[in-house]
């Protein structure tokens, strides 16, 4: 393993730091990333986390339409009440806090127990639960949350701008959630900086089918095969699960290691697919957002868009992974 | 003697961190096979700020001694294990009675997997620290009712735990990162519950 | 080698079928990137183009405020005079047409080829060649164009929206160049969709320092030390040739497979190595710009700011891979 | 007989195109040493569309085959492989006279090598396609002087172009990328250089 950091102890650190230098727009203090200016009285302050390695997302995020703070825990460990107390204090602009909150075990448990433990300030919770690779049964822990966290921050954030009340904002950033479904392959494993080895080992032949942004291995092994076929295989999951019709928020997302030029050739076989079930590519993202370290692959996410949420998504938004309109 | 005093529950953390600091790797790479590859950092972490604390402020009573390690685990863990264990040993710490005795222990004990179990949802068989401690629990509870000692108690404890975290192997996780992995979980041993079995076989060898 | 590609021989064209499937702001003819609008009348046209495989770099960077037309090559290959004569006529607003050319040899040839071959458009060209591992002498083919593309494209392209003459925009752009300083270092080969497997061979232990970014080998190997140690070496190199002073535009650059996470850690060595020479960070770009396929590891580009560079490096822009203001 | 008709011409091309084909990853890893990997895709793809153009408005003369050449690797190979080639072609189709005599091709081959040498700023010794290229033209010279028949004459060009191509090895680049390696371009032969040795080879082969 070759990485690009001092020590795996310090990495999230150093790059908060990093992240610090390179955009006065932040302000980092105690491991939360706030957007400099601080709270806006009257405005819903948006806070969300996770484990560190999904970089840009959250820390990338924060900034004007999106979120006020974001909590990065260790690699792939979420975040500590703490934390998360400290951010829902901070951005609170007297019209109660938002948590977005990715349907994992850990981030669960740490967001409730620091909306628990937070006192003076109004808390609601979105639980963004996207991804179709999991079954979303009594045996499973739920749906995994990801590439929808993306959605669900930008169009709440968004709202969250306009002055929607708490209420507001929350209903809506659940509708986003509702709407949208995900689903990932991952062509090589991620190494995590501690681990210093793939968490797992994928032959030169195959790739994981469904996998999460944590290194998890996914549903099944698979061969590898073209492009084509792939993003066929994620869009079939995602039309089998929310049948695609209409305006369609579509992103394909690099997990980290992917080069753009790649994402740009599955984006082509996700639009034609979109095409042929008579749906619409409205909007789109291509990109590396929701990553998984160094892993190489990609995720489909599609969100189901109607008047509303296409606004919200046009709308205004100036972060360091997010930025138009200003 | 009888009773547990304030050095047995700081010895206790002590050796926990010790094997959990000697497993680290192993701990990993059981989270790498179902999880996410990070267990044995996270704990490591946890237990090292748990004895830094101690350190700092020693604590007077058996009670403080649980009720600071709960606390550093759930504020400087994080992840799933973090508010688990911390849960664990803050609602163990809220139910001990001074002076310690091994049925003290014991229910104490016991109300800190029940409150684990609550926070989790998670119940014996889903494939997670539960089936390790859940069974130690019950260990410790039939010696209590047989009258043994403490030593012995605490042994039967770790043993109870380490088969516990063996029998995870086969189970389809039901909780957890794991269980995103539906079949492909069966086969593995649970990392929550191999760092469980830890924590008893820290306890059995501080027995008085 | 995994690749999200169909087939080797089609990755160029399938990527830019994804590129026009995902940016309505382009149009795509001939292997050419536009802009969907056209050219401006009066607006002196920027066209720019190279090997594919660089992504963003250059069709990234097709939209207002930057390049008007990118003429894609294969991998690593510079584009044919057809598609830059096709490129050049096109985008001519009356007012001329500034030809971006990186310094390699063939870039260089078929640049000049279609300036010379292209008739009834006035056409100048900025020759870009920052790389301070390559040395500017006679024995060499001169520096390399790499980072500093990305400023000079920003900068003309502002200039140009403002509706300067083609001899100022040329003028300011070589300016760019001439103040602007690169070095890039990898930690792994990227691999060619057509080659199959890694350019060279990088054992676990060393890196490459000097790279370019085409998947040749740098001017020497060394063992992988702290991402401190690594920034360092590369802001020495680029010290030592330009010394650093007053306001800079640093750009911390990935290979196209090196993580966000990892490119912030870097970024932090970098600024606190600047703040020890006494210059000034003032505005700053991290992330994956200019790519070389899934090479693993990080470039630095730096430019001395002057406020008039500064103001056209504010001004908006509006493309896929760069975007503020608007 | 003595001249060279417009198949012959269009035989080296196939030839070449042949040749280039079957060593086509050869090229490509030669250009992995010391350059980016993509010299026989390049010549491998351009070749293909030479002869492509050939057979879908096929030649009437030497100077089109030439012409039609030169243009199509212009056209269609891009980086500084397809510029300097074509030039060579396009060049040497400029240059030739009917009927095409063996002094005559020479005399227009030498035009080639020199519009390559000026376009590309290089010389002998550069470790470039030149040096396979010049010692070939040379050869050609030192043949129609020496008066040796055609097949003996290519033969020759062939020789001196493969040892030319050799000789790269020991040289430091001094032009292409190869010279942003410096010292460390030594040791490795030029893949244009060696691409220009199947030129040549494939002109030995279809001599009259
Ligand atoms: N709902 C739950 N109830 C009880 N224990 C759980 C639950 N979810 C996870 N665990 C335990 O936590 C362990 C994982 O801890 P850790 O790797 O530190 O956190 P994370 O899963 O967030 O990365 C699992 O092996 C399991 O024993
Ligand atoms: N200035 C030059 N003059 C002559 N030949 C050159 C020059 N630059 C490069 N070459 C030749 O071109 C070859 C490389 O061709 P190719 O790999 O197709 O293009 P690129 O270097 O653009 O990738 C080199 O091996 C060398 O023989
Ligand atoms: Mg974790
Ligand atoms: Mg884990
Ligand atoms: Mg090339
Ligand atoms: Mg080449």
């Amino acid at each position: 393993m070759k990485k690009l950091i001092n020590t795996a102890d310090s990495v999230v650190e150093d790059a908060l730091n990093g992240m610090a230098a390179a955009h006065p727009s932040l302000r980092i203090r105690d491991q939360v990333v706030y957007r400099a200016e601080g709270p806006r009285p009257g405005k819903v302050g948006l806070v969300s986390g996770g484990g560190s390695g999904h970089e840009p997302l959250h820390a990338g995020f924060v900034g004007y339409g999106m979120l006020d703070a974001a909590c990065p825990g260790e690699i792939f460990t979420s975040p500590v009440p703490d934390q998360i107390i400290d951010a829902t204090k901070a951005v609170d602009g007297g019209a109660g806090v938002l948590h977005i909150v990715k349907n994992y075990t850990g981030d669960v448990l740490n967001f409730e127990m620091a909306a628990e433990l937070v006192e003076d300030v109004e808390v609601a919770s979105v639980l963004v639960d996207d991804d179709v690779a999991v079954q979303d049964s009594l045996y499973t822990a739920g749906r995994r949350g990801t590439g929808a966290t993306l959605f669900v921050e930008k169009i709440a954030g968004a709202l969250a701008e306009e002055g929607a009340p708490l209420g507001e904002v929350a209903r809506v950033a659940g509708e986003v959630d509702e709407r949208s479904r995900s689903f990932g392959i991952a062509l090589t494993s991620c190494t995590t900086p501690h681990a210093g080895k793939p968490t797992f080992d994928l032959p030169e032949t195959d790739v994981e089918l469904g996998i999460g942004i944590h290194g998890e291995p996914g549903r099944r092994r698979a061969p590898m095969v073209s492009a084509r076929e792939l993003a066929g295989i994620a869009m079939e999951a995602i039309h089998g699960d929310m049948p695609l019709h209409g305006d369609l928020l579509v992103m394909v997302n690099g997990m980290g290691g992917t080069p753009l030029m790649e994402l740009y050739v599955v984006f082509a076989e996700v639009a034609a697919f979109v095409k042929g079930k008579g749906a619409r590519v409205s909007r789109s993202l291509v990109g590396n957002y929701v990553t998984s370290l160094d892993m190489q692959g990609f995720s489909v996410t599609i969100c189901l868009l109607d008047d509303a949420l296409t606004r919200l998504w046009d709308a205004p938004v100036e972060t360091p992974g997010l930025r138009w309109g200003r | 003697m009888d009773t547990l005093d304030t050095a047995c529950f700081v010895a206790w953390f002590e050796e926990a961190a010790r094997l959990v600091r000697r497993d680290r790797d192993r701990l990993t790479e059981l989270d790498a096979a179902i999880g996410d590859a990070d267990h044995g950092t996270n704990l490591d972490r946890g237990l090292t700020e748990v004895i830094k604390a101690l350190a700092e402020s020693p604590p007077d009573t058996p009670v403080q001694v649980l009720t600071s390690a709960g606390a550093t685990l759930i504020r400087r863990v994080g992840g799933a294990s973090g508010p688990l264990y911390g849960s664990v040993f803050r609602q163990m710490g809220k139910a001990l009675r001074a002076p310690v005795t091994l049925a003290g222990f014991s229910a104490a004990f016991e109300e800190g997997v029940v409150a684990l179990e609550r926070l989790g949802k998670a119940a014996l068989g889903d494939k997670t620290m539960v089936d390790a401690l859940a069974p130690a629990s019950r260990a410790l509870a039939l010696a209590v009712r047989d009258g043994v000692g403490v030593r012995e108690a605490f042994e039967q404890a770790a043993r109870a735990a380490a088969e516990g975290a063996q029998a995870t192997i086969p189970l389809q996780a039901r909780k957890g990162r794991a269980s995103y992995l539906g079949e492909r979980s069966i086969g593995h041993e649970d990392p929550g519950a191999a760092s469980a079995a830890l924590f008893m076989a820290a306890l059995a060898t501080v027995a008085v």
